[in-house]
């Protein structure tokens, strides 16, 4: 047990924090307006240049070989520092791990710089309007024709979709399959035609995803990702991600709390601080500690050698309620001026939270599998 | 002691639900986000003739002499429609204080040739500011009617609310207007709707929970989702009462002190703004993503229980005034 | 509408409340032991001597007929003057519906009068060990010999069993049918021979409950409630009682809310109340008046000829789970007197509390039925 | 950086447990109810044998100089496995502070002839005072050591604490003693010990609802019962690191002022303390009626998470202190 940062963390962790300060490229646009996306990819250009787009990814990648506890100080530095989002998210957490186990070797070399670099933004592609948090009930058709494949279908909730390159898809290439069998993975150019993309507007009106149209649209039969069939094993391996470490690092929640915690000392200087809501801000601060902690512990195990497994929905239910309730608390904290968008971040960062408990599969669905999996309670009566 | 409405309460209730199916459907609650000036076509008139604006009006000055327990039943309805209409500012505020001051402006008031908003704390920042005509505005212990003053819409996340900053106008006092029987009017009509407001959001969810299917049973069929929405259920069984009973309170001033009515609207507007907080949170997790997004009604709903549950004070702010009532604070 | 007591309520009000002062016992042993049982029994004879034992029973059984309005108010009045608690609660609200309902004549003139003078106490014995919430899991054999039924089996859960003189039981008279079916009420002494009665104590060490041991132990035949088969329904009967008003008036939570404001209050005095404390009371105290005026609604539509149904469930769980918070808070309040047992009401009302979730149909149970019945969600997926 | 336990860790932890397992089952927490002076058989020399009350006296007293880290593992077992002795008092924080003080007690504690409890804060009801033979006890700002007093027995939910109120004695000053940092012991250890109760209660807990049947399957199958469980597992998940992280804290004063110490130690409680209270809440749910008698053993965790969920401090008074330290109070 060693809780303080090695001489060659603290470098680290100084590297990145002066880097940050220098290159904090200010207030950009929403992603999920034209100008901010493009904005944004700027932004990831200007990280990759600086090999800090994606630190944790082999050098050869445009990554610095990072073990998970530097990329953990990189997150939470990078959330501190309050530079703009990531844009690549979708790609980088979701995505790539994907890559990393099952591309081949020319998908490795020719889809990941181009990630690392922001000349490629991944969008998700798996939902469909009957299937939510059950995949398995995918109905999107892709037939094999030759070289290509052939799709037809519709999905949805597809996050970053407006404007993406390319989509992450989980497709049907065996129409006479059932359930989770005769899913393929493929990787489809935003472009392609007979794909067509409609925007579906968040509750405050941002376009934030995207519902996809296949008409007949033709994919080539290389950017199936793992083999034709075995999509299923393929996307759950990143759906392991997605829940675990790699979407939601504590740095994130971490310098929310902090930013809770500011907002809470100014409303103290009007001498007029409620001890409910101060409450309510020590609990959030307290619980962003706890999932650092528990994070860091999470680490040295993975670096150890354990697998992250059903675990992984303990932290998608920690992360998402602590993230919902603390931006809630910004909300009664600042009270009649809570419900006023302009410049409200904090508003803005409640719609987000919001989605925290249903997407990547709701909490519901990751208590059942807490319950019977990390518990070994009986499946069903 | 009888807890029951009569018949007649009953009818100008689903008299006025019908009118709100007709002519504030989602979608013209949708059209009034489009801008801060414009109305819901022809429900205005439609309120006044069918006697909804007077209700609360003295007969003698023109009105039905109705009482509030009728009339939060309304204001329910108006939750239920998302109706971006002020009226409970209108109707349920505005017009018993011009009827206690004898204002000119009551006539035209009752007869819905006027809108008249309401400024309950003198902040400035008020709710359909710029499509009303007059503001009754908290001036020191008393109020004010103001008229001829300049707005600046602000854009909120319930847009239906119409919230602009208002400054300058004519200003005239309202002597004789009980100002803190305004606020708490003001407290108890938030709270009638956010009632409404849970019952739509429950209603709508029941609907597609009941309908939705996932892993090839409908959503509905999972006890973690009925057990959500029969906590929703709950809250509004157990706040509704309060309701009306806030309102017989402020109905019958000779039994009921300031403090004592203070104190019963307040635990309306505690449980209310509860139920709808908790109905807002539940229907959304329990309708996914779908329930997320702009094209889809819930959030029609979703946005006004924000904005009302914390309107007029919030929870938190009512509990400490019934603190103060019952000798704990 | 009207939320006035008229001119005869406040009259009945003030009778019953000048009658209380006038004959308070002050305190007297708790019901769980001997002394405390018979000394609550004398109690009730007090009451039924001046017709206050079963008010809302008809004249001729001990009762003043009032309605369900003045039957509130003398709840209301009952807590507030912090008069004992009735050992009788088990009989007057759940069998005395049943018998009223489903008793013949010669049950009613036999039972009826000395359940309200105290004469009888009754148990509820419906519960065993294998059919907690789920009654129709009932295994208890009563064997029909002569004018007899010969029982053998157990029961447990039985409250007051201790030292109750009447059971009221559900048995299965007909060995070969399934579930809801071949159940019968049945009325058993206490002291019947091949009865044996084990205490179970409480969390605090005392006898709350009994297990019952049948023996061949022979009841007569008489004793049937309603028909021989017809048990589930006549039970259930009671079910929707126990649930709804009978058992829990809202009197008894709006005494224990004045009582926690008064702890505040007190402790405000020290001049160190917390004002999350203060809230948490504030918002049981509102509780209690919403339980109240909810009350008052529903016996309005009973007297206007509503039936109560599923509805029950709304209060039994909105009941059961006020009474913990707000002992709970209570015990907050009390900080580190809290632990301390002597003299320490809360802590014993706060052990009650926690049973009120669990019994009479647990609350997840409760739920089901809210969501399927009130709701009309689907049953089962 | 590297949050993990070693091997040695693990294994002083395993011998312990395996020690409460074999002298200190239930019943024989059960058999300490019956008299507030007795002692559970045999289990403090061996305690004391395999040098558990030795683990933090330093080297050169005679002690192992073993870290806080480790020992709040150890006070975890004492939390599973419902320890009715005052080993946190003894071995984590009055031994400490006699060596701190370099007291002539010190061996005499650190060899189990002697056992002694704390009086954390001056108040004079103590826990084990009986069963002791000195308190380490507040003073103003110091600490000091008593001995010979009078004890009052009181009887209390958790009988396994056997609180007293102790009168008179002898004491002595605890010079060089830090007072601050012994409260900050104390805390620590009863959040470990709530982590270890917690774990218990819902151990115990699966295993109950995976045989009991109702209504034909197990109470463990149902979605509501599966989701009560999921979130204690939670609660215990991520409040467990912030007792390792504040153990860490105490034991490298060095890179932890005591303002530091304070507040990562209050985290630790404030987590703990929620995490065992809502795990005592759901496990007599899930048990129903049977988890509310005397007669099982379930008891004996929920008495003791009532009592150590409010000992040294509640949860709301930990967020206070962590109020504080960051500069929220």
């Amino acid at each position: 047990m060693d809780l303080e940062l090695s001489q060659r963390q603290v470098e680290f962790r100084d590297e990145i924090r002066t880097w940050l300060t220098e290159h904090h490229p200010g207030r950009i646009a929403s992603m999920d307006t034209p100008d901010g996306f493009e904005a944004h990819r700027e932004w990831e250009k200007v990280l990759f240049d600086a090999g800090w787009s994606v630190p944790a990814w082999p050098v050869a990648y445009g990554g610095r070989d990072c073990d998970l506890i530097e990329w953990l100080i990189y997150e939470e530095e990078y959330w501190l520092s309050g530079v703009p989002g990531r844009v690549s998210a979708n790609g980088v957490s979701l995505l790539a791990p994907t890559i990393f186990n099952f591309g081949s070797r020319q998908q490795q070399d020719h889809f990941l710089p181009k990630m690392a670099s922001g000349e490629h933004i991944w969008a998700q592609g798996w939902s469909e309007p009957e299937a939510g948090s059950d995949l398995a009930g995918i109905k999107t058709k892709a037939i094999r024709d030759g070289d290509d494949f052939v799709l037809n279908g519709q999905k949805t909730w597809c996050s970053r979709g407006a404007y993406a390159d390319w989509i992450f898809c989980i497709v049907r290439t065996d129409p006479d399959a059932e359930r989770h069998r005769g899913l393929t993975y493929l990787l489809v150019p935003a472009d392609s035609p007979g794909l067509e993309r409609r925007p579906i507007n968040r509750l405050d009106g941002e376009p934030s995803f995207a519902e996809l149209f296949f008409d007949d649209c033709r994919v080539s039969a290389d950017h199936v990702l793992g083999e034709e069939g075995q999509g299923w094993g393929v996307a759950m391996a990143a759906a392991g991600s997605e829940r675990g470490l790699s979407l939601r690092s504590p740095g994130r929640f971490m310098a929310a709390a902090e930013r809770l915690t500011e907002l809470a000392r100014s409303i103290r200087a009007d001498g007029s601080i409620d001890v409910r809501l101060r409450d309510e801000v020590v609990d959030a601060w307290i619980r962003a500690q706890a999932y650092r902690w528990q994070t860091y512990q999470l680490a040295a195990g993975l670096m150890g050698g354990d697998e992250i497994g059903s675990e992984a929905s303990l932290g998608k239910v920690f992360w998402s309620e602590l993230d919902v309730e603390l931006h809630a608390t910004a909300l009664r904290l600042l009270g009649d001026r809570a419900e006023i968008v302009d410049d409200n971040d904090w508003l803005d960062g409640y719609l987000f939270a919001l989605s925290g408990p249903i997407y990547a599969g709701t909490n519901e669905i990751q208590r059942n599998i807490i319950a019977e999996r990390v518990l070994g309670l009986p499946r069903r009566g | 002691m009888r807890f029951e409405f009569t018949d007649e309460h009953d009818m100008f209730r689903n008299t006025v639900r019908d009118l709100f199916a007709d002519r504030c459907p989602p979608d013209a609650v949708r059209a009034s986000w489009e801008t801060t000036d414009a109305r819901v076509p022809d429900l205005w008139g439609a309120l006044a003739e069918i006697g909804v604006l007077a209700a609360l009006a003295p007969e003698e000055a023109g009105g039905l002499g109705m009482d509030e327990v009728a009339f939060v039943r309304i204001l329910e309805e108006v939750g239920y429609a998302a109706v971006p209409e002020p009226l409970m500012e209108h109707a349920f505020v505005a017009i018993p204080a011009l009827a206690e001051a004898r204002s000119d402006a009551l006539d035209s008031a009752i007869a819905g040739s006027t809108t008249i908003t309401i400024d309950i704390d003198g902040s400035g920042t008020v709710a359909s500011a710029a499509i009303a005509d007059a503001i009754v505005t908290r001036v020191d212990d008393g109020l004010a009617f103001t008229t001829q003053y300049d707005t600046t819409a602000l854009t909120t996340i319930d847009q239906s609310r119409r919230l602009a900053a208002v400054k300058g106008g004519v200003t005239v006092g309202l002597d004789g207007a009980d100002a803190a029987l305004a606020y708490d009017r003001a407290v108890l009509g938030a709270a009638a709707q956010c009632i409404g407001i849970a019952r739509r959001l429950l209603d709508a969810t029941v609907a597609y929970v009941g309908d939705r299917q996932q892993f090839g049973k409908p959503v509905g069929s999972y006890q973690a989702v009925k057990h959500h929405l029969a906590d929703v259920r709950i809250a509004v069984e157990f706040a509704a009462p309060l309701v009306y009973r806030a309102a017989w309170s402020v109905a019958h001033p000779e039994t009921h002190e300031p403090l004592a009515r203070a104190r019963d609207v307040s635990m309306a507007k505690a449980q209310a703004s509860d139920a709808v907080d908790l109905a807002a949170r539940k229907a959304l997790q329990c309708h996914g993503a779908i329930g997320y997004t702009f094209e889809y009604d819930l959030q029609l709903w979703l946005k006004r229980a924000w904005a009302l549950s914390a309107a007029y004070g919030d929870a938190r702010r009512h509990r400490d005034r019934v603190a103060t009532a019952i000798g704990l604070a």
